[in-house]
């Protein structure tokens, strides 16, 4: 008990100083920012790099180094989930006597009407994810949750979850080169293909093609490891 | 404290809401209850997003936080109450009768039920066609807790498992009441390297 | 010319992908034909920006350096490259098996270099969380990769203290942009001039250091050190030890850097985290039985000592004699790491009573393993001799913390007079394994240990410009010191250690749980804010 | 909004990291902490008057854009330590029947 009373006092004087620290914060903060906002990035984000999200802009040009090794991140996952999850031993899917999974049939008449409609979310938040909020990390998830239903539909289902990783390995190395392919027109690594002197429309397309890949690619990744956990050891 | 607007209500009370919530989640010891609580945690966490004019950030919370993290959990969390045994004896220890009352199966059934634990009896043909050599091997790597083998020359039950583990040194314990049933642990074979 | 970071982070990660996808036995030696062209590209580097790191800035895709994202590089990081380019080198041929199966192994390893070359090499604070994230999460599955209940424990221990000591980082990172609406180090740095002190700041600093020591394992977050880094396999164990922590000393380095306009006085309170760090590794490594449990609390000791030198001004000769340590440290802990896998694998057993008559079975790998031990515990004309001399010249006039390092290095003494019982005795009937390659990475090692003991005045004067000819390990008084500290060392060894005392008995069965683990980081932080904030 | 009240979340978080026994329920903690963190970091990057960060015509003034692209870098980082994580927590509870971590870091090896 004088373990929890300790931890409480420890962490209100952690809170304490925050209340502190904040008051700084505040006097420092608008002066900092609020004026790199208003002259850089509201009137430059768009024409630079074609997108009016500017979050998708952040993402996928002025920090486009992050959002690869954030890929990166669910692709070590990945591979490394399945190398834990799986064993040496070659007869594997026991049949058990009683298994007790039944999915209650409103759920499944739902699941197909509710899967093609999030499918097509999905897809729609990927592709528009330089117009509206969205892209390709969150698209890929809602694409990965709509092929999730399917399990619970049929779960007899057979994953080949090699070639999952496989296909998500080659659209990594994809990504890769399409993303430094701004070494020949720009001179430069990991920006937009098109110089910023294009009309947005046309820097669009390399925005929609890099987020199309990079969906599929979480969507690919969350699928893999969803799969892992359910054949895990059987 | 006039011109508070409704959407700054809505945030305070959000908060508070998410505070209970994370006290609750932290408190609580009810692992299926957690999960609906993280659930709605990451629900209110998302909808605070949104508040605070972020909605890329609340999609990728609502698609991921929402949706398949707590699938992951509820997928690990069963893993977490399941005991399954590989019976390669294939006799009455288990199934006497057609139905499940052999001795065996009520040894377990008690065992799992004290450890609030859900018995899985399998007698996959592939599994069972592995040889004794193997066993220790099929406990390690794969997520068979138990194997039932049956001495025929003393007519005695054998049940294999991990020695790590607790559960099977509480059912040694519980064992030792029986005569024609012995527990066989495996050591933790050390790589190494 | 002045891609060459890029190319340096993203070779080894596209080598991993081809290796990982065609799962070939000709693709695995795609790794060696990778990390020849990752030297020639470094020593290129090296020629051409060796000397004006103002040159090497780079932002990828030309943007403003305040959104984007950039790498800097000066003699610091570009010589952390070498060190984690030869670490690589070591480990690769070490654990090179020549087999098919190897791919998911070879993938992870080839990733987590270029991962930790972004590392060292970034100049965005965002950006280096992401690479401690990426290589928390690759170290994790490293560890975790033998299978073996042991190591599911060691993994998920390591990885959700670290997770949670890196979520500080964060922490300090949204404060920092907040104040100066940038993650730029260098921009940071300059904001910082002529900056009013602030708790804002001062928070900041702390929570970014608190980062920096989980993965660095100072004294009370050092816990998950010795589980990680005792149950991995041999050569990941040489890989974590030799450089994967010092990630966390050249974070400590590099935030020091940044907030060097603020003056902070962080000394003493370093200097003593240090020191408790230090005395603890070796007290925890005495009490252990098993080889690669006592190596890996030395890893944790030798830290402590590399702290208290990297805790002075980088003005000061102290601070060299640690940064000094960091790279002797590299070399004869992964040289004793890789030393102690061929034994293991040889005897089939960690238990230090169970080897006896290694001298006889494998003489190389004992002579090999000699060498390790006469560096780390400071023989002269060895590289450990020179910077724990650095070091002790640099405290000589403070008496506490000369008496801090005496008692750390009779520890040393003891614990490696014990370990070296497996030498002598019996020559056992084992199996001898074939270990050519292994042997020749342990042998370049030990060279490289040997050269650094001896030609350290050219290379420390050419490189860091300073002089160290005041360090004479030729003549007769470091020998009386070494020899006078292992008489006391056998003395206590024979005295205390062995009669297994009741004392050892419970130090070596102290365990610290996980909740303690963050109670004691929790304590961490307070103790951190009570010294920069409140006093 | 407050973002002291979204510090509290964190704290809570920490506390349940330094109480909790469980090796599942730690995982939890950390997950709650990750939220606490994003929502601290976007509750800060809202200004007063900004809208959504997608420009358009007559848009002055945004919440700024930066804390939430990497907010979003943040989630996908912690979503798959939370699954690796789980998935090494199966695996132990298989090894050690138990997901207590006092009782599970009391199994030393040869014993």
């Amino acid at each position: 008990m004088t373990k929890h009373f300790i931890i409480i006092i420890l962490l209100g004087v952690l809170l304490a100083v925050f209340t502190v620290a904040m008051q700084d914060i505040e006097v420092l903060y608008n002066t900092a920012l609020k004026s790199y906002l208003i002259e850089g990035v509201i009137p430059r984000g768009f024409v630079e790099t074609g997108s009016r999200n500017l979050v998708t802009a952040i993402l996928l040009d002025y920090r486009l180094f992050d959002s690869l090794f954030e890929a990166g991140i669910l692709l070590i996952a990945v591979s490394g989930i399945i190398w834990i999850s799986k064993h040496d031993i070659e007869e594997k899917n026991a049949q058990f006597m009683y298994d007790k999974y039944k999915t209650p049939d409103l759920f499944v008449t739902f699941s197909r009407l509710v899967y093609p409609l999030m499918l097509t979310f999905g897809f729609y938040v990927i592709v528009n994810g330089h117009l509206s909020p969205g892209g390709g990390f969150q698209g890929g998830a809602i694409v990965a949750s709509a092929i999730l239903i399917l399990y619970y539909i049929d779960h007899d289902k057979e994953t080949n979850i090699g070639l999952i990783v496989t296909v998500e390995k080659f659209l990594y190395i994809a990504i890769l080169l399409f993303a430094s392919l701004s070494i020949f027109t720009r001179g430069t690594y990991f920006t937009n293909v098109f110089p910023p002197t294009a009309s947005p429309d046309v820097q669009a397309i390399y925005l929609v093609i890099l987020n199309i890949m990079i969906g599929f690619k979480v969507a690919l990744g969350l699928w893999a490891i969803f799969t892992a956990f359910l054949k895990e050891g059987r | 404290m006039l011109n508070v607007t409704m959407i700054e209500l809505t945030a305070y009370a959000l908060q508070v809401l998410l505070i209970i919530l994370a006290i609750a989640i932290v408190v609580h010891r009810n692992n299926g209850t957690i999960i609906i609580l993280i659930t709605s945690f990451s629900l209110v966490t998302a909808s605070l997003y949104i508040i605070n004019k972020a909605p890329d950030v609340a999609i990728a919370e609502v698609a991921i936080g929402s949706a398949i993290i707590p699938l992951i959990y509820v997928i690990s969390i069963s893993r977490q109450r399941e005991f399954i045994v590989l019976d390669k004896a294939m006799d009455d220890f288990i199934i006497s009768d057609n139905q499940f009352t052999g001795v065996g199966y009520i040894l377990l059934k008690r065992f799992t039920d004290l450890y609030h634990l859900e018995l899985n009896i399998t007698n996959d043909a592939r599994l069972c066609s592995l040889g004794a050599g193997r066993d220790q091997l099929l406990c390690e790597q794969t997520n068979v807790d138990l194997i039932i083998t049956k001495d025929e020359e003393t007519n005695t039950y054998i049940l294999k498992g991990k020695k790590s583990s607790v559960l099977l040194q509480k059912l040694d314990s519980m064992a030792k009441d029986y005569d024609n049933i012995e527990v066989v642990q495996f050591k933790d074979r050390d790589f190494g390297d | 010319m002045q891609f060459i970071p890029v190319y340096l982070i993203f070779i080894p990660v596209i080598t991993a992908l081809f290796i990982y996808v065609f799962k070939n036995k000709h693709i695995n030696y795609l790794a060696l034909v990778a990390q020849l062209a990752m030297t020639i590209l470094l020593i290129m580097y090296f020629t051409a920006y060796g000397d004006n790191p103002e040159a090497t800035l780079f932002v990828f895709g030309d943007w403003d350096a305040r959104v984007g994202i950039s790498l800097y590089n000066d003699r610091l990081s570009i010589s952390f490259m070498f060190l984690t380019i030869f670490t690589w080198w070591m480990v690769l041929i070490y654990t090179f098996n020549f087999r098919e199966t190897d791919h998911n192994f070879l993938f992870f390893l080839m990733f987590l270099q270029g991962v930790f070359l972004g590392f060292l090499q970034s100049n965005d604070l965002f950006n280096l969380f992401v690479f401690l994230e990426l290589t928390t999460i690759i170290v994790t599955i490293l560890i975790a990769f033998k299978k073996t209940g042991d190591a599911y424990r060691a993994g998920i221990y390591y990885e959700l203290i670290n997770v949670s000591g890196v979520l500080f980082f964060l922490l300090g990172i949204i404060i920092l942009y907040n104040s100066f609406g940038t993650i730029n180090l260098l921009a940071i740095k300059a904001g910082l001039e002529g900056m009013e002190d602030l708790t804002a700041l001062r928070m900041a600093y702390i929570f970014l250091m608190v980062g920096a020591s989980v993965k660095a394992a100072l004294f009370p977050l050092y816990t998950w050190l010795p589980k990680a880094h005792g149950v991995a396999q041999s050569g990941i164990s040489a890989l974590l030890s030799g450089l994967i922590v010092k990630g966390g000393l050249y974070l400590f380095i590099r935030i020091n850097d940044m907030f060097s306009p603020a003056n902070y006085s962080y000394s003493d309170f370093f200097f003593v985290v240090g020191g408790i760090t230090a005395g603890i590794g070796v007290m925890f490594a005495l009490s252990q039985k098993d080889i690669k449990q006592i190596l890996a609390y030395h890893t944790v000791s030798q830290v402590g000592i590399m702290m208290m030198g990297l805790s002075s001004l980088p003005t000061n000769d102290l601070f060299y004699g640690g940064l000094y340590h960091v790279f002797n440290h590299a070399l004869f802990k992964s040289l004793l790491f890789l030393g102690a896998g061929v034994i293991i694998k040889a005897y089939r057993s960690k238990k230090v009573a169970d080897i006896r008559g290694v001298m006889r079975t494998m003489p190389v790998v004992s002579i090999l393993m000699i060498v390790g031990m006469l560096s780390i515990t400071g023989a002269p004309l060895f590289n450990g001799f020179i910077s724990k001399t650095i070091i002790k010249y640099g405290i000589y006039d403070q008496e506490w913390k000369y008496w801090i390092l005496f008692f750390v290095n009779i520890g040393t003494a003891t614990s490696f007079i014990k370990m070296s019982q497996i030498f002598f005795g019996p020559r056992p009937m084992t199996i001898i394994l074939k270990d050519a390659p292994q042997r020749l990475s342990m042998i370049i090692i030990a060279f490289s240990c040997v050269m650094l003991g001896t030609l350290y005045i050219p290379i420390s004067s050419g490189y860091f410009g300073v002089d160290l000819s005041y360090i004479t390990p030729f003549g007769l008084i470091p020998l009386y010191d070494y020899i006078a500290t292992l008489t006391i060392g056998f003395c206590f060894y024979k005295l205390v250690i062995e009669k297994d005392v009741t004392m050892v008995r419970y130090i070596r069965e102290f365990k610290v749980s996980f909740e303690t683990a963050n109670y004691l980081m929790i304590g961490y932080v307070v103790a951190l804010v009570t010294y920069f904030i409140i006093l | 909004m407050d973002p002291i009240l979204t510090f509290v979340v964190i704290l809570i978080g920490f506390y349940g990291l330094s109480t909790s026994t469980n090796i599942i329920k730690s995982v939890f903690c950390v997950t709650i902490i990750e939220s606490g963190v994003i929502l601290l970091f976007l509750n800060l990057g809202n200004l007063d008057g900004g809208t959504i960060p997608i420009v358009g015509e007559g848009v002055t003034m945004i919440a700024d854009p930066l804390p939430q692209a990497l907010m979003i870098t943040t989630i996908v980082i912690g979503s798959t330590v939370t699954a690796l994580a789980l998935m090494l927590c199966i695996k132990v509870f298989h090894h050690y029947g138990t997901v207590e971590w006092a009782e599970i870091l009391r199994r030393e090896e040869g014993k």
